[in-house]
């Protein structure tokens, strides 16, 4: 990676692109799986039926830790954009990144 | 090969060499004065980032009342310059910056720190008998000049950057200046602007000395310039030296660069390597002495090899608490850390570096020059400062007589109808001067420089005798036949800089002998210019100025008498019942 | 002459340079003696005087103070007159290269042009609402706006902060941290007279809104300023118009 | 490729999704603690406005949001612009909106 970019907040930067990405490429799908309900009831449980495999587990638990790492990025972002200036920039990025395992975490824990 | 035949060619109407504080407000005031005017301004960096206005750290002496006056103000330029200043030059300066400050806070935007009760903050620099000088931080310089620049860039003024001036063409006639030589640095090509009227800021600087404090872009071209025309140059003799550079080696460019003033006011000391505290030996005040007994001071303990390991003194602050030394000269104490060194909890290497020139060509108050079309003001003008610039003086001066400039060129410039024809042997001369070192064998420009440097501090430096004048002479005739002799490269002319050293070489050479030649007709000690074999002031009434004047290949150093035109030796404008200084009175 | 001045010169740093002009380039290798006080402008500098002495680099002040001399120096953008070698040097190894998002004029030379462009583009100059007639504005320093200004204002435009800006490198209409930075000093300085122009000024396409708060200037900036601070200050001002004004 | 508008945008969907998802997380985290099956989620939401102005809102607002958070990231990593882009931008809001519409509609109606 180019050495002018391997600080603690751009790489914040970079992981909330990534997600915001990952997050827009994922909708589409998950809501064509939700039409489907209406149009294809039985191919919808067999979906679902099939995230019981561990390996879509891990995947959903990727996904809903992009999500909050993204929410929790999102919301440090417009903290230091609207609120008055603070130097805990460098913890909040952190700090968005553990809450979003934790909350991940829970999610998958409950899922198994 | 570049001849004069396939040289670009520009017309403007008013041009302006440099932008320090000087250039920048010359272009101003000049829009301003003549709007429908074609402004050009050209200078050897980037606009506003080269030169010595931006390296301000002090500030800015005005008198701004409260109990200073422009009379208090006029009486410590005078006697800072030991009787030599030409008065009214001097008088205009105090005066002029009065409305200059108002122009730069309530006009440009410079942005001068404040007393509790929101008024301009204003400290003492030595030799000042009020709390005259207004800044910003210790960063003055760069505020001064960036608000500046701003407002040029956002004018059409049409700007010429990386273009160095080599020559001072006049016209066929030789009655007035036809415009001037450039070589556009990022091409390498020539380039002669034809102009109406032109300023010459370049802002001299004495980098010839070993040791020095002005930015590498600065080497007497000006001054050079207008040497070859004929003009005459006053106070060349007169060298400032600051009496704390710091020393890091002969391997660092940090090396000659100034540690401020204020670290010795605020008690800081300095010492030998004996760890002998030698300044009380020679003044009452010790360290608060004025710059050139302190440099001396210094001088005096190197020459007694005293030294330390890179052949300087060392100042320390460290018994001052390191913590409160790092909270009040946050500045200092970084740029040391950057170059290694710890200024808060340790001793740091210094030495005596060249700061500023006071000489420079002789000019009426107006800026103008003999040479009709040809206007001179800052660093590069003599006069305002006589032996001895106070600190303060040197940004009010660029400042004051840059406006003056852009004005009077305004308004002269409505009489002058027609460019005129440059006289195309000079402006051939000029461009093979430019050209020569490329038809030579190249060699290490560098190690010359270095010699010229070394020779220019050994015998005419900060001490001075006749028999070291003349040794540094005889060197100086050497290194200039030996630089004739050096070649330049020049297969790429394009950000050639190994090619500019040399030009630069050449100013320096050019200059350097008439500072020597000067200090040589100076047989009495003043302000900045001590011989040891005449250590006398000589009487005041009795002052006299130099001027050197180039004709042909000889060099000629006259003396002439300075007018006391406002104020005599002895006299002071200040009243009956004011106190000489008010320092004290006040605290 | 110190005992360890003698040591250290014995030693050689490998320094890699990149040469070239706008048509492309390459680096190239040299060995540079060491020093104890030795600053990355004096390794170019010593370059060009006792080796190779066509290299073009371009320096004034030497004491950081002009912003003239910033350079990538292994792959970071620094003002190199007061960069110490020691502080940066891996593995004897130093690799530089011109300033990164500005074009090259020839080798270390960048052209500044766009940089200064993008300064006035953004309002980041002075508009007075007194004259040389008038006297000096009576400001209490301990104000907020005050303050506010006064933090943002040191910058010495050396536009190491432009280079180490990605969105600089993605999208050339973006103003920049340092121009943002200058107007966000200017947007709390109470003495100047075009707030709404300024705030117009940031918000168009290149404008404010387009810093992704990298960070990349405040980490890099030597002077210690925080442009990012700065363009969320304009971010949420120019947020603020956007209610007032009720487009 | 940002001015006030579009930044402003971005910036109020993202204030609004930031309950929805909570919310829409917390269901799911509770949903799954009992096993999910289509009809498990149809039962709850069907003929809920509640929960078609819930996950609309959404819809509407996550569109917006990603359209112009695509819209940044083509323009600056992928050199798309002017009129292109626009059209992109408005391509990835109008199917993100129509597959999002056609998704609660078919989770809320009867
Ligand atoms: C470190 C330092 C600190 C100082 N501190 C103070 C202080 O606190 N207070 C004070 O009053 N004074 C101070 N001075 C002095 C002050 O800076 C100068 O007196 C003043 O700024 C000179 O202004 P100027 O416009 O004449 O020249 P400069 O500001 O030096 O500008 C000269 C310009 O001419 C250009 N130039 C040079 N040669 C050519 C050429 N051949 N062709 C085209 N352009 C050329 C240069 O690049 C530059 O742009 C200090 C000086 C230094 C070096
Ligand atoms: C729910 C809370 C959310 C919040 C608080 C939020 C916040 C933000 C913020 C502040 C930005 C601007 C980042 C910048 O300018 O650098 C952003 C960008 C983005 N968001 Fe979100 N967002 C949220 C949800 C979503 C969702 C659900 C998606 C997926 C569709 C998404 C996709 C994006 C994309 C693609 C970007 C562009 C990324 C970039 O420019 O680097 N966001 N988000
Ligand atoms: S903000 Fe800092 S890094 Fe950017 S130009 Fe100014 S001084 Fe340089
Ligand atoms: S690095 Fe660039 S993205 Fe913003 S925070 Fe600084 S301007
Ligand atoms: S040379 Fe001036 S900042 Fe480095």
């Amino acid at each position: 990676m180019n050495r002018h970019r391997t600080h603690t907040l751009w790489i914040a930067f970079i992981l909330h692109r990534f997600s915001g990405v990952a997050l827009v490429l994922f909708l589409p799908l998950h809501f064509y799986l939700l039409s489907m309900v209406l149009t294809d009831p039985e191919t919808v449980d067999q979906l679902l039926h099939w995230t019981k495999h561990p390996l879509v587990k891990v995947a959903e638990f990727g996904l809903v830790f992009l999500l909050s790492v993204h929410i929790f990025g999102g919301l440090r972002l417009m903290a230091l954009e609207f609120l008055p200036w603070a130097s805990w920039q460098k913890t909040m990025a952190a700090f968005s990144v553990a809450v979003s395992f934790l909350i991940s975490c829970t999610f998958y824990l409950s899922a198994v | 090969m570049t001849t004069r035949q396939n040289i670009d060619r520009h017309d403007t109407d008013i041009l302006i060499l440099g932008t320090g504080g000087a250039g920048l407000f010359a272009a101003l005031h000049a829009q301003r004065t003549a709007p429908d005017k074609k402004i050009t301004i050209a200078v050897k960096g980037l606009i506003g980032k080269c030169g010595c206005t931006r390296m301000v750290q002090g500030g800015y002496n005005v008198a701004l009342g409260q109990g200073d006056s422009v009379e208090r103000h006029f009486m410590d330029t005078i006697q800072g310059g030991k009787w030599l200043p030409n008065q009214d030059m001097a008088w205009k300066l105090c005066e002029t910056a009065v409305v200059r400050v108002r122009e730069l806070e309530n006009e440009i935007g410079c942005f001068f720190d404040r007393n509790e009760d929101g008024t301009l903050h204003q400290k003492a620099f030595a030799g000042q008998t009020f709390d005259r000088t207004v800044h910003k931080g210790d960063l003055t310089g760069i505020e001064i000049i960036n608000r500046l620049m701003e407002q040029v860039l956002s004018r059409p003024i049409e700007k010429l950057q990386e273009h160095r001036a080599i020559g001072l063409i006049p016209s066929k006639d030789g009655t007035a200046l036809a415009g001037v030589l450039f070589i556009d640095m990022r091409t390498g090509g020539f380039r002669f602007v034809r102009a109406k009227t032109v300023l010459m800021a370049t802002g001299g600087g004495p980098t010839m000395y070993k040791y020095h404090t002005p930015s590498g872009d600065k080497t007497m071209d000006g001054l050079a310039m207008a040497l070859r025309r004929g003009l005459p140059l006053r106070d060349m003799e007169m060298v400032q030296f600051h009496p704390t550079g710091l020393l890091g080696g002969a391997g660092t460019k940090m090396t000659g660069t100034v540690l401020e003033e204020g670290l010795r006011g605020a008690g800081g000391i300095l010492l030998n390597n004996h760890e002998h505290r030698f300044m009380f030996d020679v003044d009452e005040r010790g360290e608060r002495a004025t710059r050139d007994i302190v440099s001396r001071g210094i001088y005096a303990e190197m020459r007694k090899n005293n030294t330390s390991p890179n052949g300087g003194v060392y100042i320390s602050m460290s018994h001052l608490g390191p913590d409160n030394v790092r909270k009040k000269f946050p500045g200092m104490v970084k740029r040391c850390a950057d170059s290694g060194f710890d200024l808060a909890g340790d001793k740091v290497e210094v030495v005596p570096t060249a700061h500023y020139f006071m000489g420079g060509v002789v000019v009426d108050p107006d800026t103008r020059t003999d040479l009709r079309g040809l206007y001179v003001a800052g660093e590069d003008a003599g006069g305002a400062h006589g032996s001895n610039r106070l600190g303060g003086n040197g940004v009010a001066n660029s400042t004051v007589y840059g406006g003056v400039a852009g004005d009077v060129m305004g308004k002269d410039i409505q009489s002058f109808n027609a460019l005129h024809e440059p006289d195309e042997t000079i402006l051939d001369e000029e461009i093979s001067r430019a050209l020569h070192p490329l038809s030579r064998k190249p060699a290490n420009i560098q190690t010359l420089r270095n010699r010229l440097m070394d020779v220019m501090w050994d015998e005419v430096g900060v001490l001075r005798t006749e028999k070291g004048i003349l040794r540094g002479l005889a060197a100086l005739d050497d290194i200039t036949s030996e630089l004739s002799e050096l070649g330049v490269d020049g297969g790429n002319l394009a950000f050639n800089l190994t090619w500019h050293d040399w030009i630069n070489l050449q100013s320096l050479c050019e200059i350097s002998k008439v500072i020597a030649s000067a200090a040589l007709s100076r047989e009495n000690s003043r302000g900045a210019h001590f011989r040891e074999d005449f250590p006398e002031s000589g009487s005041m009434e009795s002052s006299y100025f130099t001027v050197a004047r180039q004709k042909g290949d000889e060099l000629n150093v006259a003396r002439e008498q300075v007018e006391f035109t406002i104020v005599k030796p002895g006299e002071t404008l200040l009243k009956d019942n004011e106190a000489e200084s008010m320092l004290e009175a006040i605290k | 002459m110190s005992a360890a001045g003698e040591k250290t010169k014995l030693k050689n740093i490998n320094v890699s340079v990149w040469r070239g002009d706008s048509a492309g380039g390459t680096f190239q290798n040299y060995a540079v003696p060491a020093q104890e006080s030795q600053t990355i402008l004096d390794v170019v500098a010593w370059i060009q005087q006792n080796q190779d002495p066509t290299l073009s680099y371009r320096y004034a002040c030497r004491v950081g103070m002009c912003g003239s001399c910033a350079m990538m120096v292994n792959g970071q953008p620094r003002w190199t007159c007061r960069t110490h070698v020691q502080k940066v040097i891996k593995k004897n190894k130093l690799v530089i290269a011109p300033l990164r998002n500005l074009p090259v004029i020839k080798d270390l030379a960048t052209n500044m042009d766009e940089f200064f462009d993008k300064w006035v583009r953004a309002e980041g100059v002075f508009h007075p609402t007194r004259t040389r007639d008038d006297e000096i504005e009576k400001i209490n320093p301990e104000t907020s706006k005050r303050a506010r200004a006064n933090a943002a204002i040191e910058c010495i435009n050396c536009a190491v902060c432009y280079a180490s800006c990605d969105v600089v490198s993605s999208n050339k209409d973006y103003l920049g941290p340092a121009a943002l930075n200058r107007a966000w000093s200017l947007v709390n300085d109470v003495r100047d007279g075009a707030l709404d122009q300024r705030l117009d000024a940031v918000s168009k396409s290149g404008g404010c809104h387009n810093c992704h708060s990298q960070h990349g200037c405040v980490k890099f900036c030597p002077n210690e300023l925080n442009p990012t601070a700065a363009i969320a200050g304009l971010k949420l001002e120019t947020a603020k118009t956007m209610f007032r004004r009720r487009r | 490729m940002l001015d006030l508008r579009l930044y402003m945008a971005q910036r109020l969907t993202a204030l609004i999704m930031v309950p929805l998802t909570f919310g829409h997380i917390a269901v799911m985290i509770y949903a799954i603690e009992g096993g999910l099956s289509a009809a498990e989620i149809l039962s709850r939401t069907k003929g809920s406005l509640a929960w078609a102005l819930f996950y609309g809102t959404f819809v509407v607002a996550v569109s917006i949001h990603g359209a112009i958070g695509l819209r940044v990231i083509m323009f600056e990593t992928f050199d798309l612009k002017g009129r292109p882009l626009s059209i992109f931008s408005w391509a990835v809001f109008l199917s993100l909106l129509y597959l999002g519409a056609r998704a609660v509609y078919a989770v809320t109606t009867t």
